[in-house]
């Protein structure tokens, strides 16, 4: 990592904790050392249920680590991360906004005059490919539609850092490279730091810097951080024929492989392990 | 000449016992005596009372009883024209227990509504009760209001007896003929029994400080009243029924008729007050409340005649 | 079902009621009628009394009295409720102090109440308006309170880490979840503004339609207090009408019918 | 906030609130008496008068009285609200039928029922019940009718493709999903009930609460009156605190904290 | 197709429309002619927001065709489809009910004793990997966990169609395999007609007996239904080495991919198209 740059997000060494039912914890990611610099895409992978939400969630000042300290831009973050925008995992939309609606508030909030941040709305519906459906309310879309209206919601405020859970999901692989390919270009053209969740390991190193995998919970932790020496600009479909990209798929693969298997049998143990 | 606005507060203005109130109103006395009179409707003689003392209105027409109530907490109320000279509080027996009660002494361990606990109908129950040698405590006491409450369970005989106004009383009589009365001081003779002498029912009063300087005023009202008493006296009670507002007659007018003829020889002649009967009112409220027995009450306070006898001498009211 | 069918099944529901009604007072059925009509009067002379007010128009003056009272009370009422609402759930410290106060406060018998608002707002129709402002804040106060608690978590996040802030959660995220909650507090207190209004004058009037039926029931006229009551009731959908446009125009963005 | 923090707070918000009660109804501010004690008493005055019924133990039977009443018609009223609630919005016709009845009757003054409710159920505490049910019936009717029709339709559609029945739709999906609209109708009509159950007593009674405080209003006992008050509102939190209990208690699902 | 075996599902060209404002109309699904035969297994593939979702809601009976007609084993399909088990595309578990209990319902509805029903929710949680944590409320699962709890909710009530809605959609690659495994598994043990909808075409090739691909919307039609001769049982990772797949892969993609590039242009054009 060029320590030129300064960091953007540094999680030291961050323990999260939830509280169950009878005064239990379940610790989902314990000790997560983790520093993305100011312009770099990091890609997050590892087995469901690992703790990549909880992750982001952290990033984003929305969960407290129960240990250890989070800092945005070198400094401690208290509250939330005002620097960041978060495409969530789950449904997020404001379902009593139109499509485009929900997009411009990200500029209204601002204090961008209306007719101007739907105009920029408009725009960015259509980069989404959602041109014809600004006036639709969320439930009205499909899901991969829904999605997308939630990208360009995140998109259009231009936040200094990423966020992003799964947000090709539930695209299809067309759609995935396109919208691969628009998150590239604007990365490029003004770099931000981006924390992109995926599971599509292909993905993750078409469009990383750094792919970081994290081990099966309990107690997650980041258990392997490649960095990915793929020349840029990339055209994600391309780049997918490079052999660099091959080998380091197999080499990353055969740790996750490894790791969704073990978290798979410590998670299904019979009852009454909780 | 520029006329001067008062609000009388009426404790329940269906009740006959305030009717000269409303008819001086319908018959237009107020005017002629120089006031603009707006007159509002309050629940009870105490929702009336309360108005005026906060403010919201100027003078009560209710019963006088509350002046020396009120005496006894340090209100100064005086009453200055009195319309009812007897109060037209009757003991009634239930139709259905008609044949156990034959008197007031088989009202021991019975259960008799009265409007509401602590109301002047209680007060008179109580008085009752002791003057006929019982307990005022042996009876139970049951608020049922003056209304169609106190008629069904007087009906229903949820009670056994109950202290009522018109036109309840009159409601009770046409459809049980043979109902029992127990003490009826709508009449002359009954009055003098239970008081020993004319007991003032509705009149209008005011706190002291409003009489003394609102003379002027004070005095129009008078004289509206007791003009109005004469008319009473000197029509037919059709031509009083005609007077009076449609939403006040209702739709039963025969009822009301029967109801205003059984009450027409409660309305007062003279407009004044029989200090006799304002001394009963002490001794019935002494009976049923230790805080004005206690209280030393100078009952002669809490009214005055020199109002009416004002208006005599200059000839403005009765003729 | 249509529109039409609809309006018939309601016609035909008060037609039964009113059928019923009349029988129940005038026909002896098991040797006593039912309903004795010095109680309940009957229907006919209901309608009577009714076309009577309208046709000689003294209704009209105590109606607008009566219809201003509980509009006053409805609005002022409701948007105490939801400004109190807000404030509490966005406050959690303030709400949890005040919490027991307020559920103390919303027990006390406000029959009992009307001669301190005869005190404080005289004997007009202020302290109609405030008698029903007390029933109707805290029906709304309650609805919105839970109705703010109950945003979905992850759109709230997602307003929060779009930069929103306080006002402007409030605005966009706050306000539009908590509507339905509001609107459903709203269709109960209309009934309760006007049953406070009429109250308040039932107490203590000149006018109003609380006053007619005092006069009424005095008398033992049934039939005008039935008539008052009807009055009422037809006030009341046509309030309850124009809440419901409202409400429409405010959840448009709901899903209603699937496909066609 | 810690739990004797809170306490504390409240502590403190009711000896303010009692002080200036003191204060502005004995000294006199800006040349008059602000709170005339003929109308509010003061606190030492009411606090003698209800240490005085708690010590002559007068008070335990009113009292038992007007709980009684007031839980009988929060009962009733609420089970009512809740089954007809759950029943129109199933039966969407019947609800369209129904519907402005409701709503008109929603709108009739109670008070003037009293003599019929006096009448149907006799002048013990069944008329009193009847009064509190038809305060709190409105109430949670219209807040469970609007919360099962806000079901999310996600769940909804699980639970029709799972193959349940009407019935278990109810169980599993309707009725959960309600609760939380329930339970804050519920906070609202406790206050109601107890309302309901005072004037009813206040409009014909021989015993109970609000025949104390009829009777202390009758000779202008101000102090009774306001001592009737708070006993009730005293023992409205703790019903309202029962109720908060069984709420917690079903509501063990929701998320609340999220992390440590 | 052998004409042997009943037909589970069949959509007689059936067309969707939905209601939009202003009294217009969006067609969303054109005239859609599918025959699922009792014991096949179909995929559905199509560009995002073409109407996967929306046949699934018709085959359910949530949703009536403005025109055409469903019929499952043979008889028209009036109210819901009875015979059905669906997986929806968005959360649908009850937020209320623990992990265990929102799979025990699915066999508690049926009569079976809770005692019963919790033992073999149990017994499915640990299939789908969930066994530590049949205690948990949803919202106390990641995206992941709650998709498996959901999966396990369908399975457990054995039902004779399954419509599944992008089931593996936020699983990692190696839980999907095995999830899938799991599927295949079950439904060659007892089989059932699946509709099966993805966006991973290779999954679908490696699932399906016959894979469907839909056109874009709006007025999407079903464009392509190509049956894979891939001999049974399949292991999903070992099936994709196979020659045969590699050439249907190959076949299928090109339709699609152009599928998907017509889709994007018609629907991102720009504003004043709805
Ligand atoms: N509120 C909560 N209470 C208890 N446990 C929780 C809570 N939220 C998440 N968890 C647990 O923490 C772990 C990590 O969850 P997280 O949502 O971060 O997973 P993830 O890596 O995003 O998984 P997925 O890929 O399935 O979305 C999971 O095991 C989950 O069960
Ligand atoms: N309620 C609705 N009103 C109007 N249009 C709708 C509605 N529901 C869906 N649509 C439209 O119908 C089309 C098909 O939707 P559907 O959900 O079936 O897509 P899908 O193929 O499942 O897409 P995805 O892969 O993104 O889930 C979309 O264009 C969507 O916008
Ligand atoms: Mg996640
Ligand atoms: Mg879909």
């Amino acid at each position: 990592m060029d320590t030129a740059r300064p960091t953007a997000v540094a999680l030291d060494d961050a323990t999260v904790a939830f509280r169950l039912a009878n005064a239990r914890v379940y610790t989902a990611v314990e000790k997560a050392r983790l520093a993305v610099a100011h312009g770099e895409f990091v890609a997050i992978v590892g087995p469901t249920g690992c703790g990549k939400s909880t992750l982001l969630n952290v990033a984003a000042g929305l969960l407290k680590p129960a240990a250890g300290a989070v800092r945005i831009f070198d400094q401690p973050l208290t509250g939330l991360n005002r620097d960041a925008g978060y495409l969530f995992q789950a449904d997020a939309l404001f379902p009593w906004k139109t499509a485009i609606d929900n997009v411009a508030i990200g500029l209204e909030i601002k204090g961008t005059p209306r007719a101007k941040a739907l105009e920029q709305a408009q725009a960015w519906l259509t980069s989404v490919g959602l041109g014809a459906f600004a006036n639709r309310y969320p439930h009205m879309l499909s899901g991969g539609q829904r999605k997308r209206v939630g990208l360009a919601q995140v998109l259009i405020r231009d936040p200094k850092i990423l966020l992003m859970d799964e947000p090709f999901g539930p695209l299809d692989a067309q759609t995935r490279q396109v919208m691969g390919n628009l998150l590239l270009e604007l990365w490029t053209a003004d770099r931000k730091a981006v924390l992109f969740v995926t599971h599509d390991l292909e993905e993750a190193i078409a469009l990383a810097d750094r792919v970081v995998i994290m081990s099966a919970g309990p107690s997650s932790r980041i258990i392997g951080d490649w960095r990915v020496e793929l020349p840029r600009p990339r055209d994600i479909f391309e780049v997918r024929l490079d052999k660099q990209f091959h080998e380091l798929h197999r080499e990353i693969w055969g740790v996750l492989k490894e790791e969704v298997m073990k978290g798979y049998a410590q998670s299904s143990q019979a009852a009454g392990a909780e | 000449a520029a006329q001067s606005k008062v609000t009388i507060a009426v404790g329940g203005g269906a009740c006959l016992c305030y009717l000269p109130t409303v008819l001086a109103k319908q018959l237009g006395e107020y005017e002629k005596a120089g006031l603009a009179v707006e007159l509002v409707d309050l629940k009870g003689g105490s929702d009336a009372l309360k108005a005026v003392l906060g403010g919201s209105a100027d003078v009560v027409s209710g019963y006088f009883d509350h002046c020396v109530n009120l005496a006894a907490k340090r209100q100064e109320l005086q009453a200055f024209v009195v319309y009812d000279r007897y109060p037209g509080l009757v003991l009634v027996v239930s139709p259905k227990h008609t044949s156990e009660i034959n008197s007031i002494k088989d009202l021991a361990g019975k259960k008799i509504g009265v409007s509401a606990p602590g109301s002047s109908t209680d007060f008179f129950l109580k008085y009752l009760l002791k003057k006929n040698g019982l307990d005022p405590t042996s009876a139970s006491v049951i608020g049922v209001g003056l209304g169609a409450t106190a008629v069904a369970a007087m009906e229903q005989g949820q009670i056994d007896a109950a202290v009522m106004l018109d036109p309840s009383v009159t409601v009770l009589q046409g459809n049980h003929a043979d109902l029992k009365i127990l003490s009826d001081t709508r009449t002359q003779h009954d009055t003098l029994a239970v008081f020993g002498g004319e007991y003032p029912g509705g009149a209008l009063y005011s706190t002291a400080a409003w009489v003394k300087s609102h003379e002027k005023e004070a005095q129009a009202l008078t004289n509206a009243i007791l003009a109005t008493l004469a008319w009473i006296h000197s029509h037919s009670p059709e031509d009083i029924m005609a007077k009076m507002p449609d939403e006040i007659v209702g739709k039963n007018k025969a009822l009301y008729l029967a109801a205003l003829k059984n009450t027409i020889p409660m309305y007062s002649e003279t407009g004044k007050m029989d200090p006799k009967g304002a001394d009963a009112v002490l001794a019935v409220f002494s009976e049923g409340s230790p805080e004005v027995a206690k209280a030393n009450i100078d009952v002669s306070k809490t009214y005055t005649n020199r109002l009416v006898e004002q208006a005599k001498t200059t000839g403005q009211g009765a003729k | 079902m249509s529109r039409a069918a609809l309006l018939l099944c309601q016609v035909l529901v008060a037609v039964v009621a009113l059928a019923l009604w009349q029988v129940f007072t005038t026909v002896p059925l098991f040797g006593r009628i039912l309903l004795p009509p010095f109680f309940f009067s009957n229907p006919i002379d209901v309608f009577d009394q009714i076309v009577k007010w309208f046709s000689t128009g003294v209704i009209w003056k105590h109606l607008a009295i009566t219809l201003w009272e509980s509009i006053l009370a409805f609005v002022i009422g409701s948007s105490l409720g939801v400004l109190v609402g807000f404030w509490f759930a966005r406050q959690p410290r303030v709400a949890a102090v005040f919490d027991p106060y307020v559920k103390m406060t919303n027990a006390l018998p406000r029959v009992v109440l009307a001669p301190i608002f005869a005190l404080w707002f005289g004997l007009g129709i202020w302290s109609k308006v405030a008698l029903g402002v007390t029933l109707v804040f805290f029906i709304v106060f309650f609805n919105v309170y839970q109705g703010v608690k109950e945003v979905s978590s992850t759109v709230l996040d997602n307003g929060r880490m779009l930069g929103m802030s306080e006002r402007q959660l409030m605005r966009h995220v706050y306000w539009p979840s908590a509507l339905s909650w509001m609107f459903s507090s709203l269709h109960t207190s209309v009934g309760f503004a006007v049953v406070g209004a009429v109250v308040g004058e039932y107490l203590g009037a000149a006018a109003g339609l609380g006053y007619l039926i005092q006069q009424a029931e005095g008398v033992f006229d049934v039939a005008g207090v039935f008539a008052g009551m009807f009055v009422l009731s037809a006030f009341v959908i046509l309030i309850d009408m124009a809440v419901t446009l409202v409400e429409r125009r405010l959840l448009v963005w709901r899903p209603t019918v699937r496909a066609l």
